[in-house]
């Protein structure tokens, strides 16, 4: 029991993290229809950026500067490359964020070579908040959780309680309202791009000093967040909350519990070949859950999208 | 403008003419391992290591065939995939080397074993030999072993002997936690770590032996959760790369503050990481040691290292012997060029190394016996990892280690 | 994007292919026949045999992308699925199995097709975002598979074998790689046919309909999830048909074979090849096999050139390579080509120029950063010098500078040029 | 006397709250021109896209010859013998003139999704197309891409697309929008010349259009018919006439 409430908090962590990725992609995608494959590239942007500043400043600034800075990048992308790109249609625009992933990491090897850096968390926060039965919990993810509440509770104030925010929340529905904002979209649109990819820069920071800060961190969360925007359905951000904390969890129990195949074809019932590693199944028995965990997420995506094509809380295909 | 165009074409031609012209009396060795993407610290630092040794303990002091002759050592970037691997294979091969050096991944080393099996079979007249400083999958010199292979390294049951040596002798150790990366080498540790815990301490009992998915977990957390959960007082763990960061990183996190025993818990930025939490904890397995170094030649020859390459460690010190022995063995055929006849006088080659001590090319299944260390992190090491200002420092010494280790190989020789 | 279908219409003509269309297939026939004669070494038969490789695979992709207007980031599987299944049917001959060599890619193929049959079925009832996301969903958990279902993929080390073991073809083992060559180019030459053959029957036309026009070409009585799930499955046989000629000549396949670096590559090729031309994944897959052999050798940075070069395609030349080829046609027509000649010699020195300088900018930074141990002695285009002071930098940052500002300058002659050249009449 | 060409039973279309089309019931009988006409915003475009299955009912029944054909997909009403045009150009732009009659005519010529045919041999397709293009006299542009064509020659083509197939029922959505009274003309030539013996229903702004071709006339005005008859009856009526000025007071 002790463990399950750890696991909870645990994939509740993992799951906000998500969500925060998930929050500004989700935001770009409703409003310009781009899909912005890169969106992870920023969080790692976030990342690096952060541990450069903190070098000089301590961490504190570098949580405020970094996402600052990735989101002035996000927006003169956006105004000097995907603008240009725009009118060629959907699928270039998408080639182009998928060609910025590729760039990005590059640029980066570029700048801090391949090895992971020793970013930690902050001196003021590496302590044990709590235990559960000797389970310690750090007070950097406690931490982790007050900031991407806070950014969850200020966008969604923003959405529901200023003008602006309203007319993003009808966008997300029916995208012709976007020409609701005046003539001033373009402007509009650089500064969502800008928004999203500072939010996924802050994330990158505040997650680096646990998942670590290397070259592939952006490949390693970025199909994943596909994945969870799609499982949300394309264009709800409730979607994308709802589908980010299942996901969490759904890791979390995944790893945190060893059921193995071999428990569960027993207990209905098969008998175990006793020639297990000549046996043409035998990856079938030697199968157990947390070795599942990581396609888990894909499995539900294929699962959803032929169930719902439109996605779990999605209200419009495509 | 034009003038200058014309001066970088004609330079660059004169570059190309003369890198054609140099390479006689060299000896070149192809040395195959990724010098970019995610593993290129891996091979650049086992790239300077060889420079390093074939300078010091070759070259410069005339070691090759009375200096009539040289090594030189020639990179190939496989950006660790096996396809790139035998492309370069075949370039290398092209360009006249017929040493072909490898070691980062025993996927790599799987495809690069064969592929030189099967050329060398299809070409009896114009072999290959492929020296492999330190993929360690057992495998490779078991029921893959081939006469043209040669492991440098500790394979991965030897390290576990060494290793279950150490905690054989900690009577605090009653609960052992295995846990590893799912593919061949990963399941050969967790094998081995089984089989020896129970040969020497059955009453040590494994609460939990599990793989995880390999470069695929984001957040160790859960698994450490499950290690802190189950009382464990130390950890196996094969893991390396970002795998060896995550989890190391969780389980310390997660307030565990036992030995985690690990064989790639250090360097490549891993020291770095985990900073002053992995001091007296993370423990590592290798061959030879750097801190003390075994020997006064090993103390100038490593202090050297860190003169010419301040940002590099000195990692895998058995990678330092390969030159050397190879060097031996040109010496007793007298020429560079009858690869077979080299490679017979590999096989059961003994050499008195600077690192790895006395040090034995098997000839029944190639693998090479050296001294096995186990070695502890700590902020009191001479040379230290990732310039931060801590290293590895041997704890427990078991020479010759393995030394009448079974073996399953079959040796065919032509 | 600009993908159209621009070759000229054969109507009326009676043979498969006319003596016009079929001239370009022959010179390739006779070029790549004759090639073996000029590259002699195994490293060069294995490179041309990759591009080959390649070709197929990034036309194959094509038939999705180009042809159908499906954007995959997960077609790496079906030649990595054709390609594991012609491995274990190669060790399966290795057994007394009875099949000859060159057959093998048959096998390959239909397995590759039978999984985007399967794939397909749910994948192509939408195009655009939704198919991307799900072919890059299907192809992560493909790759993720492969470590844990080892039977099939053989875990990390994947699954190797032995071509050699099969009955002999007119006396031929394929032991050398010059045999292996003949091979694979006879089964280039025959997928890339059938693909172009296929790009001009009634079902390979509704493709280009379905990309352009979903809709409409549902009020013509074209299911476009059928129309699409065709293509996906003639695709699927040809990259199966790419996965089993690398199974032949790598004699290995591996986890990488399926990942998704593989599926972007292959988007990259096609990209910047030109994917709204039959030639474009060609080009592609020669530049991109050039570009990570050769330019590999000789710079750790070849990928972030070629994630440059990428990225600047998307952005300047959306139609790729043969988008830029295709330009000149109508100049050419015009029989106005000389016209653009000169301005064009003007620009390419200082173009070469800059382009080189701003390598050499990156080339010497990275080596201050980076370079072994500390030791600043460089070589760059055969000139040795010290990338450690700011000289160098520099230098060649002040060399950038003012071949751009020559390319600035000629750039409004070449504007001026091109409107010439296109237009029928001279202006005056 | 055989079924109806096109027969709808109740037909109800909401989206959300509201109801856009409200229980309609209509005949249309086999070789008879329909117009139907009615103010902004009546809903004739949605009861087009209801018949031709761009969107599914929400109550009520769609039959084409007597075949309950309610719900089905736009291909398989198609493939019954319904084609369509769009009130706002919907051609394949990057393919060629006659690449785009070519594609109208496929599936009806039996070649379907045939990959054992080259499509550049087969005579018979390649002649009708050129008829096709003769009669909608886009044969001069025949190689350009449609995308490049001037705006009425696009109006043709998707007339020219439209009739390929050779469907019997065509429906035309407001064909004339946007021309000028000689293009005009010339497409009214072209839809009495190209729906010969077939049944036509046609939404359409210009009146003189509407009276020059069709046999019948419905009135629709906020999705419901309040008038169907010939179309002297039609312009007799007292209920029309209010129902206009009604709907453009209010507007």
């Amino acid at each position: 029991m002790a463990l399950f409430l750890v696991n909870v908090l645990d994939g509740f962590v993992t799951g906000l993290l998500l969500f925060m990725l998930c929050s500004g992609l989700t935001l770009i995608f409703s409003m310009m229809g781009v899909l912005n494959f890169a969106h992870a590239s920023f969080y790692m942007l976030g990342a690096y950026f952060a541990y450069q500043i903190s070098l000089v400043t301590g961490f504190w600034i570098g949580l405020l500067v970094a996402p600052l800075i990735v989101g002035l990048i996000g927006a003169l992308i956006e105004r000097y490359g995907l603008r240009r790109v725009h009118k060629y249609g959907h699928v270039p625009e998408l080639i182009f964020t998928f060609g910025l992933a590729l760039l990005i990491e590059e640029t980066i090897q570029f700048f801090w070579g391949k090895s992971q850096l020793p970013f930690s968390e902050p001196a003021a926060l590496d302590f044990a908040a709590f235990a559960i039965a000797g389970n310690a919990f750090p007070a950097y993810k406690v931490f982790m959780i007050a900031v991407a509440m806070g950014i969850f509770l200020t966008l969604l104030y923003i959405l529901t309680k200023t003008r602006i925010g309203m007319t993003i929340q009808a966008a997300l529905s029916y995208p012709e309202t976007v020409q609701n904002l005046g003539h001033n979209v373009p402007l509009v649109f650089m500064c969502v791009f800008g928004v999203g990819t500072a939010m996924a820069g802050l994330a990158g920071v505040i997650a680096g000093p646990v998942l670590g800060v290397f070259p592939g961190m952006a490949l390693q969360l970025g199909s994943i967040v596909f994945v969870t925007i799609v499982i949300g359905g394309l264009g709800s951000l409730w979607g994308a909350l709802v589908a980010s904390l299942i996901i969490g969890w759904l890791q979390t129990f995944a790893t945190a519990y060893d059921v193995t195949a071999e428990q569960v074809l027993t207990a209905i019932g098969f008998t175990k070949p006793e020639m297990i590693w000549d046996h043409p199944l035998q990856d079938l028995w030697t199968l157990t859950l947390p070795q599942l965990g990581p396609i888990l997420p894909y499995l539900l995506m294929v699962i959803v999208l032929v169930l719902r094509p439109q996605g779990l809380m999605g209200n419009r295909e495509s | 403008m034009n003038k200058f165009n014309l001066m970088m074409a004609t330079a660059l031609a004169a570059g190309l003419v003369a890198g054609a012209a140099a390479a006689q009396e060299k000896v070149r060795i192809a040395f195959i391992d990724p010098l970019s993407g995610p593993f290129a610290t891996t091979g650049t630092q086992g790239l300077a290591i060889y420079r390093h040794s074939v300078k010091e303990l070759v070259n410069e002091p005339g070691a090759l065939l009375d200096g009539n002759a040289e090594f030189e050592m020639v990179p190939f970037d496989n950006k660790i995939s096996a396809k790139e691997s035998l492309i370069q294979l075949q370039v290398a091969m092209d360009q006249g080397i017929r040493v072909i050096a490898q070691g980062a991944s025993s996927g790599v080393a799987n495809a690069l074993t064969e592929a030189v099996a099967k050329h060398n079979r299809r070409n009896p007249d114009d072999p290959v030999i492929f020296l492999n400083h330190s993929a360690v999958d057992p495998a490779l010199t078991n029921d893959k072993c081939q006469f043209w292979h040669f492991r440098f390294d500790a394979n991965a049951d030897i390290k576990m002997d060494a290793l279950t040596d150490d905690i054989a002798a900690n009577p605090d150790i009653k609960k052992v936690y295995v846990i590893g990366q799912d593919y061949s080498f990963g399941k050969a540790v967790a094998a081995a770590a089984q089989r020896f815990l129970q040969e020497k301490r059955p009453d040590i009992e494994i609460v939990g032996n599990e793989l995880h998915p390999i470069g695929k977990v984001k957040d160790f957390t859960p698994y450490a959760r499950k290690i802190v959960g189950s009382g464990a007082d130390a950890v196996i763990t094969g893991n390396w790369g970002g795998d060896m960061v995550g989890l190391g990183k969780a389980v310390m996190g997660a307030g565990f503050d036992k030995p985690i025993y690990t064989y790639y818990g250090a360097t490549s930025g891993i020291t770095a990481a985990f900073g002053e939490e992995g001091d007296g904890i993370v423990k590592l397995v290798g061959a030879g040691q750097v801190n003390p170094a075994p020997t006064l030649e090993a103390q100038e020859f490593i202090e050297a290292f860190y003169v010419s390459f301040p940002d590099l460690d000195f990692g895998q010190p058995q990678m330092a012997n390969v030159a050397p022995m190879l060097a031996a063995a040109i010496n007793e055929v007298g020429n560079a060029t009858d690869i077979k006849a080299i490679a017979y006088a590999l096989e059961g080659m003994e050499y008195d190394s600077i690192v790895t001590g006395k040090t034995l090319m098997r000839e029944s299944d190639h693998q090479t016996i050296q001294t096995v260390t186990v070695q502890g992190q700590t902020p009191e090491a001479a040379f230290d990892y990732d310039n931060s200002g801590r290293g590895m420092v041997a704890e427990t010494v078991v020479e010759l280690a393995s030394n009448d280790s079974a073996t399953t190989c079959e040796m065919k020789r032509p | 994007m600009t993908i159209a279908s621009k070759t000229p219409l054969t109507a009326g003509s009676t043979r498969l292919i006319s003596l016009s269309n079929a001239m370009p297939w022959a010179f390739a026939a006779l070029f790549l026949l004759c090639l073996p004669f000029v590259f002699q070494s195994n490293s060069a038969l294995t490179i041309m045999n990759q591009m080959a490789i390649t070709i197929v695979f990034a036309l194959s992709y094509n038939m999705l992308l180009g042809q159908g207007g499906m954007l995959s980031f997960g077609h790496a599987v079906y030649m990595g699925l054709g390609g594991f299944f012609a491995m274990h049917v190669m060790n399966m001959v290795e057994d007394g199995l009875w099949l000859p060599l060159p057959f093998l890619p048959i096998v390959g193929g239909l397995f590759g097709m039978v999984f985007a049959f399967l794939i397909g079925s749910f994948s192509t009832r939408r195009a655009g975002t939704v198919f991307a996301m799900i072919s890059l969903g299907v192809g992560e958990l493909i790759a993720a598979c492969s470590v844990i279902i080892v039977v099939f993929f053989g875990g990390e080390e994947g699954i190797s074998g032995d071509r050699t073991m099969g009955p002999p073809v007119f006396g031929y083992e394929f032991l050398t790689q010059q045999e292996v060559y003949y091979l694979t180019v006879v089964w280039l030459l025959l997928a890339a046919l059938l693909m172009y053959l296929f790009s001009r029957t009634p079902i390979g036309r509704i493709a280009n309909a379905v990309r352009d026009n979903e809709e409409r070409a549902e009020f013509l009585g074209y299911s476009q999830r059928n129309v699409r799930w065709i293509s996906f499955c003639a695709s699927g046989f040809f990259a199966g048909v790419a996965g089993s000629l690398f199974a032949i000549n790598f004699e290995i396949l591996t986890e990488e074979n399926l990942n998704l670096a593989t599926s972007g590559s292959i988007l990259l090729i096609t990209f910047i090849g030109g994917a709204g031309f039959f030639v474009g994944p060609i080009i592609g897959a020669i530049v991109f096999t050039l570009l990570q052999t050769v330019l590999g050798l000789h710079t750790e940075l070849w990928a972030l050139y070629l994630g440059i070069l990428f990225v600047s395609c998307v952005m300047f030349f959306p139609s790729g390579f043969a988008g830029l080829i295709a330009m000149h046609r109508r100049p050419l027509a015009l029989g106005k080509m000389k016209l653009l000649i000169k301005p064009y010699l003007k620009v390419a020195i200082p173009a070469i120029t800059s382009v080189l300088s701003l390598a050499a900018v990156l080339e010497i930074l990275f080596h201050k950063r980076h370079g072994y141990g500390g030791d600043h002695e460089m070589h760059l285009y055969g000139i040795a010098f010290d990338s450690g002071g700011y000289q160098a930098v520099a230098f060649a940052t002040i060399i950038a500078a003012i071949s751009l500002i020559l390319v600035s300058r000629v750039l409004p002659e070449i504007r001026e040029a091109w409107d010439n050249a296109n237009h029928a009449e001279d202006r005056a | 006397m055989s079924a109806p060409a096109i027969e709808l039973k109740n037909l109800e279309k909401s989206f959300g709250l509201a109801r856009i089309i409200q229980g309609v019931n209509l005949q249309i009988a086999k070789g008879e021109r329909h117009a139907v006409i009615g103010p902004n915003g009546a809903g004739k475009s949605t009861l087009f896209n209801l018949i031709t299955g761009r969107f599914a009912p929400t109550s009520g029944g769609v039959f084409l010859h007597g075949e309950d054909v309610t719900g089905l997909k736009p291909f398989e009403i198609n493939r019954r013998g319904l084609s369509r045009s769009f009130q706002i150009t919907n051609i394949f732009p990057n393919m060629t003139v006659f690449e785009n009659i070519r594609c109208g005519l496929l599936w009806t010529m039996g070649y379907r999704y045939s990959f054992w045919h080259m499509i550049g041999r087969q005579q018979d397709v390649t002649e009708k197309a050129e008829e096709i293009l003769a009669q909608i006299n886009l044969s001069s542009r025949r190689n350009e891409l449609a995308g490049t064509l001037a705006y009425a020659e696009q109006r043709a083509l998707e007339i020219g697309i439209t009739i390929a197939g050779g469907a019997d029922i065509i429906l035309l959505d407001e064909p004339c929008a946007g021309m000028s009274h000689s293009e005009t003309d010339l497409i009214v030539d072209l839809i009495r010349k190209v729906t010969e013996d077939k049944t036509l229903l046609i939404v359409e702004h210009d009146m003189g259009v509407i009276f020059d071709l069709a046999d019948q006339i419905s009135v629709l005005v906020y999705g419901e018919v309040i008038e169907s008859d010939t179309p002297d009856v039609v312009r007799a009526s007292a209920k029309v006439k209010e129902a206009y000025l009604g709907a453009s007071l209010e507007a």
